[in-house]
């Protein structure tokens, strides 16, 4: 029973992470306003003989009272929310530079697709390995994902990433993984018998790590 | 026990929308069939802009004439279905009647000329799900002087008219009714609700054509 | 309806011929060399225009108080909201 | 003035001669098919809920046999093991069938069927035989989607929310008819739906009693009223998708279809467009019955009445600009996404104005803990923690992390059972003497009350934490991840509390069966109601009112300075009222 969000290994899951604190301070705070106060009514108020209601109808500064204060509330975490998102999602959120990769979702797997040695993605020269995405640390990398058959989501908790892949669509997710180590990847969103079993994992290399696996396997698929 | 509301015609009250129960009740009811065609014409526009490579030109395909000569119809019938109202209006049983039978007439003629076209269009090899293969129009395609697939293009065709049809179907049977009642005399000057309600619908049934004349075949 | 006896019945022939010449203008512009964008849009002016005739004059819109008016056209809004908002999915 | 008699004035004097099927199975009574919704929402409440309990016990026992689970066909559960494509069909048909075929019906179906025309002071709904005939298509529509378990490929299994292209075709699914005889189903539901929104909206427009100005109108009428018209706007947009989908699996067409210029987003599109509305239809009726209720037991006019009105209706427009938020990781414009969340976010504001005006109207009050009010209050604290969750969802880059997760249905559980079932079980024991007759136990009310409080938040709230360690919904089987291991003795857990918040419901039902029979009587008004429901005998006769109520007062009237009493009914007319306008005009 957690409400720490699980350890974290991207460049934008801390602001992520943060907005997720901010929200839970203040609807923790609504929430204890509300609970305490249905509480004390409850005891406070109870039915005693020979007692009646006080006769109130309303009270509009009350009114406004709670609706301002709820309304301004609402509307910074949108202003926070929204400058977030833009840098995660938005249309020109992708950092220049970012390195592609393929990302293909179908019935029960993810096909990755790497650049080749001519350093293009979707030529002839790229190699693809199922479920295993790698990586280099440090470095904003960007999933071209796209759908074979029906709606899958790419997930991968440890870098606050998701993204719905939709076929006949190619959607670019970026991030920037922060440590070293290997991180599961999930399929969020329901796309049949095999949904549950959709894994794989992500490999987050060092830079010179990542140059030698890659150098492998450019040599693999020659041979 | 006459409860006030149950009167007709009500009196002018502060409750209630100054109209009886029947004719609120189509209204509000038309308000769901307006959502029911925004689902479907909503649909159309998303496909239309998202492959617009998959519609043909107008006439092309789709065969305008005929169908100027369903929508004339379907304003003929309107204009019949209005003048049978006005008819018991002024308490005339035998214009009422007359009208009455002249719309169904139209109305059907409009459904049996969509059966006809529908059946030429398959027939020419134009299915819900694109061309039939092997077809004429097919082997236009093949020739580059149709787009190469029409996929999207036959589904909103033969869904948003099919449920239009459908909806005159519909309307045609009720009217059939209508009139059977408008035979037996129980229509008078003074109380004549169910001409108004199926009138109503009639006339929203026609509205819906208009538009869809203007987006499916026009545009 | 009480409106039944008090006033003469609009001219609904002259609707109707309205309607018809509107319907052969359409069948005119859609056929001439103009953009595509024009065309759609004057088709559609037109298109409403119709729809327009037929709700006030043979479904007495016209002649209809306001509470029944506010019925007819609640929907109209929603209708618009969905559409304009798919349509950004391909003007951004 | 000509005054020609309906058909349901005749109907009305015909009581006596009417045969038992005319009167209880196809009557055209408003009460009785109310009831009628009543018992078949119950039948679906518990299929739901067994549907629940198989798939809780999956996900916390995933290594062992289903209990009795080996008396499922070998298509379902092998051995007493789920398949996971049965475990997909209980995910979908649970859902759908607590969203359409419970809780609706239960809100919309019964109450709005049984109370808009006695607290309105009408003799029975303005469209009877549309009444009756939206009945018996729901019960089709139910009937329907079961078959789809006895069906070859089984139930459908794209999740409620059936997202194109994954139910477009048996290709991916391995569901064959069950799929089309879920879209059909919808379509029909959709259809008694609409017939009866079209009715209820009727009535409350023309057949208010003299008096009865709009805002006069009890906020459980409001939020009926309300309710229907959002049901007659949204349901034909899910029929029309409904329907585009069907023919793409059965005539080809290719709506949906990536393939071949469809477009699966527009699936969503629709699908949400009608959806958020939906689950405000799901909401609003619940909030109406508790502010009825705790204005009765609080013994105090509800806190500003007006400002419940009006945040009622703009929580259901603000209900139709939003539905962009299911849809944030989708890959829809993210331009939009943010106005999308704006409108999202201030959904809070009229929400908050109704959670304070509850706590407002309780405020000073002298309350009395019947059973109803028991739960009425949970509604307001459990809504409110559905409420407060939404507002993470709401936040788009939060959602990032918590979309398909269990946050999400952690909140969906708050907001629908934490808000609407708690509300429906309180209004079912409010309105029970109107509908029966008799009293429902209070000391089974109150044991049903406290197990089911207990149990439900012990099943509901660790979901939040699931879903703050990024459980994924929809699958059958944590234990297949490595982050989610150290998670599985929650998902013990709540199985276990979920088994026991089922058990619990026995006292509910074994009350509401027994009290039927051998309840107290109830008399006509055994909680000092103000409502208009209240001067007719218990249960409510055939035609309602003996002669037209007139109405002087607002529905919230208790402790009023004027009289002794501390309640005054609608209709008492004292020496300072003055007759309503219409009632001198239909003299
Ligand atoms: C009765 C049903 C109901 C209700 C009332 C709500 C109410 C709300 N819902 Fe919920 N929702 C569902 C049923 C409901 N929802 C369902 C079924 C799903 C899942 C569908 C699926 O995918 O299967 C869902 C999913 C869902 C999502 C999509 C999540 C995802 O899939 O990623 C989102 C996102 O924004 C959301 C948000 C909200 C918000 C902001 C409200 C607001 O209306 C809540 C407003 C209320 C409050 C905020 C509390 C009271 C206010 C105060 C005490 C004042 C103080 C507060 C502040 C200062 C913040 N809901
Ligand atoms: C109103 C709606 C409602 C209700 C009440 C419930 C009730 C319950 N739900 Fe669920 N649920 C949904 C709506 C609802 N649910 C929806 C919409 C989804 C999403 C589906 C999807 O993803 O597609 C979902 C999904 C969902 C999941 C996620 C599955 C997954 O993603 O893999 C889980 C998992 O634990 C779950 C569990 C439960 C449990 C344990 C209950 C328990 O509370 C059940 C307790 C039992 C009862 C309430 C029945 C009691 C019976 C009576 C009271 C009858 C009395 C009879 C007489 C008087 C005659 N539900
Ligand atoms: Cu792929 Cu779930
Ligand atoms: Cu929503």
């Amino acid at each position: 029973m957690s409400w720490i969000l699980p350890p974290s290994a991207s460049t934008f899951a801390s602001d992520i992470d943060f907005l997720y604190y901010v929200i839970l301070w203040i609807t923790g705070i609504a929430f204890v306003i509300v609970e305490v106060g249905l509480v004390v009514f409850i005891v406070k108020y109870r039915a005693r003989p020979g007692r009646k209601a006080e006769y109130i109808q309303g009270s509009t500064k009350a009114e406004v009272i709670w609706t301002a204060i709820p309304a301004v509330t609402v509307v910074v975490i949108g202003l926070m929310s929204g400058g977030v998102w833009n840098d995660v999602k938005g249309r020109n959120s992708v950092p220049a530079g970012a390195i592609p990769y393929g990302v293909h979702a179908q019935q029960f797997e993810w096909q990755i697709s790497y650049r080749g040695p001519d350093g293009q993605l979707g030529t002839g020269d790229d190699f693809t390995v199922r479920n295993q995405l790698h990586i280099p640390v440090n470095q904003p990398v960007v999933m071209r994902l796209t759908a074979e058959d029906v709606i899958h989501s790419l997930f991968i908790p440890a870098f606050r990433v998701k993204q719905d892949a939709m076929p006949g669509m190619t959607i670019d997710v970026w991030f920037e993984a922060t440590q070293v180590g290997e991180f599961e990847i999930a399929c969020a969103e329901l796309c049949g018998i095999g949904h549950t079993t959709m894994g794989a994992t992500v490999t987050v290399h060092t830079a010179d790590d990542y140059q030698r696996w890659l150098a492998d396997r450019v040599a693999a698929a020659d041979r | 026990m006459a409860h006030p509301a149950m009167m007709h015609p009500p009196a002018r009250r502060e409750i209630g929308a100054d109209v009886y129960n029947e004719k609120l009740g189509i209204w509000i009811f038309l308000g769901s069939e307006v959502m029911f065609f925004t689902a479907l014409i909503g649909a159309y526009i998303i496909v239309r802009f998202g492959s617009p490579e998959f519609w043909a030109l107008p006439n092309q395909i789709l065969n305008v004439p005929v169908t100027a000569i369903n929508t004339f119809l379907l304003i003929c019938s309107s204009v019949t279905m209005v003048k049978a109202f006005a008819s018991i209006q002024d308490g005339d049983q035998k214009k009422l009647q007359l009208y009455m039978v002249a719309t169904v007439i139209i109305g059907a003629a409009f459904v049996g000329v969509q059966a006809y076209e529908y059946t030429t269009l398959v027939h020419e090899g134009f299915l819900p799900s694109g061309y039939a293969a092997g077809s004429h129009l097919a082997e236009l395609a093949a020739r580059g002087e149709l787009p190469a697939s029409v996929s999207v293009y036959g589904s909103s065709f033969y869904t948003m008219t099919g449920f239009h049809g459908f909806h005159v179907s519909m309307g045609v049977v009720c009217m059939v009714f209508v009139t059977w009642k408008a035979f037996k005399g129980k229509y008078t000057k003074e109380d004549h609700r169910g001409v108004e309600v199926i009138g109503l619908y009639w006339h929203f049934v026609d509205l819906v054509w208009i538009i869809l004349f203007t987006i499916v075949y026009l545009v | 309806m009480s409106e039944g006896q008090s006033h003469a019945h609009p001219n609904y022939w002259a609707v109707w011929v309205y309607l018809l010449v509107l319907t052969v203008v359409e069948l005119g512009v859609a056929f001439l060399p103009w953009s595509k964008q024009v065309l759609l849009l004057t088709l559609l002016a037109m298109a409403i225009w119709k729809a327009l005739l037929v709700a006030l004059f043979f479904m007495h819109l016209k002649w209809e108080g306001n509470r029944m008016r506010i019925f007819a056209i609640a929907p109209l809004p929603l209708t618009v909201i969905i559409v304009l908002a798919v349509l950004t999915e391909y003007v951004w | 003035m000509a005054t020609t008699a309906l058909p349901l004035e005749k109907t009305t004097h015909a009581t006596h001669e009417m045969s038992f099927v005319r009167k209880y199975i196809f009557s055209t009574d408003h009460k009785i098919i109310g009831i009628q919704f009543l018992l078949m929402s119950f039948v679906f409440l518990l299929f739901g809920g067994l549907m629940a309990m198989m798939m809780r016990w999956q996900l916390g026992f995933p290594d062992q046999p289903l209990p009795a689970g080996q008396l499922l066909p070998e298509t379902m559960a092998p051995g007493g093991f789920l398949l996971p494509e049965f475990y997909n069909s209980l995910v979908t048909m649970h859902g759908t069938i607590m969203v359409f075929f419970a809780i609706m019906p239960l809100l919309v179906g019964v109450f709005g069927n049984f109370l808009i025309p006695l607290k309105i002071g009408a003799p029975d709904m303005a469209f009877p035989r549309l009444n009756m005939a939206s009945f018996w298509i729901a019960l089709t529509a139910g009937i329907l989607i079961m078959a789809g378990f006895f069906v070859e490929g089984g139930a459908a299994g794209a999740g409620w929310t059936s997202y194109a292209p994954l139910s477009a075709s048996p290709e991916w699914t391995g569901v064959v008819g069950g799929q089309q005889l879920w879209l059909v189903s919808l379509a029909v539901v959709g259809l008694a739906s609409i017939l009866g929104a079209t009715n209820y909206i009727t009535t409350v427009v023309n057949l208010r009693a003299p008096g009865m100005t709009w805002f006069r109108l009890p906020l459980s009428i409001w939020a009926l009223f309300v309710t229907a018209i959002l049901v007659l706007l949204a349901i034909p947009i899910l029929s029309g998708a409904a329907i585009m989908l069907f023919f793409d699996q059965t005539i080809g067409t290719h709506f949906f279809d990536p393939t071949d210029g469809g477009q699966p987003l527009m699936w969503q599109h629709l699908f949400w467009y009608f959806g958020h509305p939906e689950v405000y239809i799901l909401i609003l009726p619940a909030m109406g019955f508790v502010s009825d209720i705790i204005a009765n037991a609080s013994r105090k006019p509800v806190f500003g009445y007006h400002s419940m009105v009006y945040a009622l209706i703009s929580i259901a427009f603000l209900g139709w600009i939003v539905w962009g938020h299911h849809m944030f990781m989708s890959g829809m414009n993210p331009t939009l996404g943010m106005a999308f969340m704006m409108s999202t976010m201030i959904i809070a504001v009229p929400s908050a104005i109704k959670v304070f005006n509850w706590m407002g109207t309780m405020w000073r009050g002298n309350i009395m803990f019947h059973v109803p009010m028991l739960h009425s209050v949970a509604f307001v604290s459990m809504f409110v923690i559905g409420g407060l969750s939404g507002v993470f969802m709401a936040s788009p880059p939060v959602d990032i992390y918590f979309h398909d997760t269990y946050f999400i249905v952690a909140h969906l559980h708050y907001v629908l059972f934490g808000g609407s079932l708690f509300a429906i079980f309180g209004a079912v024991t409010f309105w029970y003497p109107k509908m029966f007759g008799k009293l429902m136990n209070p000391l089974l009310g109150k044991i049903h009350f406290w197990l089911t409080f207990v149990f439900y938040n012990l099943t509901f709230f660790p979901m939040h934490n699931l879903g703050v360690g990024g459980h994924m919904r929809r699958i059958y089987d944590p234990s297949q991840y490595e982050f989610l291991q150290p998670l599985a003795p929650l998902n013990t857990f709540i199985t276990v509390s979920a088994l026991l918040l089922f058990a619990a419901q026995i006292p509910f039902a074994v009350n509401f069966i027994m009290s039927w029979f051998n309840g107290e009587e109830a008399g006509e008004n055994p909680w000092n109601d103000n409502g208009l429901e209240w001067i007719v005998p218990s249960p409510a006769p055939h035609g309602n009112f003996a002669e037209v109520p007139i109405v002087y007062r607002g529905p919230y009237e208790f402790s009023s300075p004027l009289v002794e009493e501390d309640f005054l009914p609608q209709t008492r007319k004292l020496d300072s009222d003055t007759e309503p306008a219409a009632a001198s005009a239909a003299e």
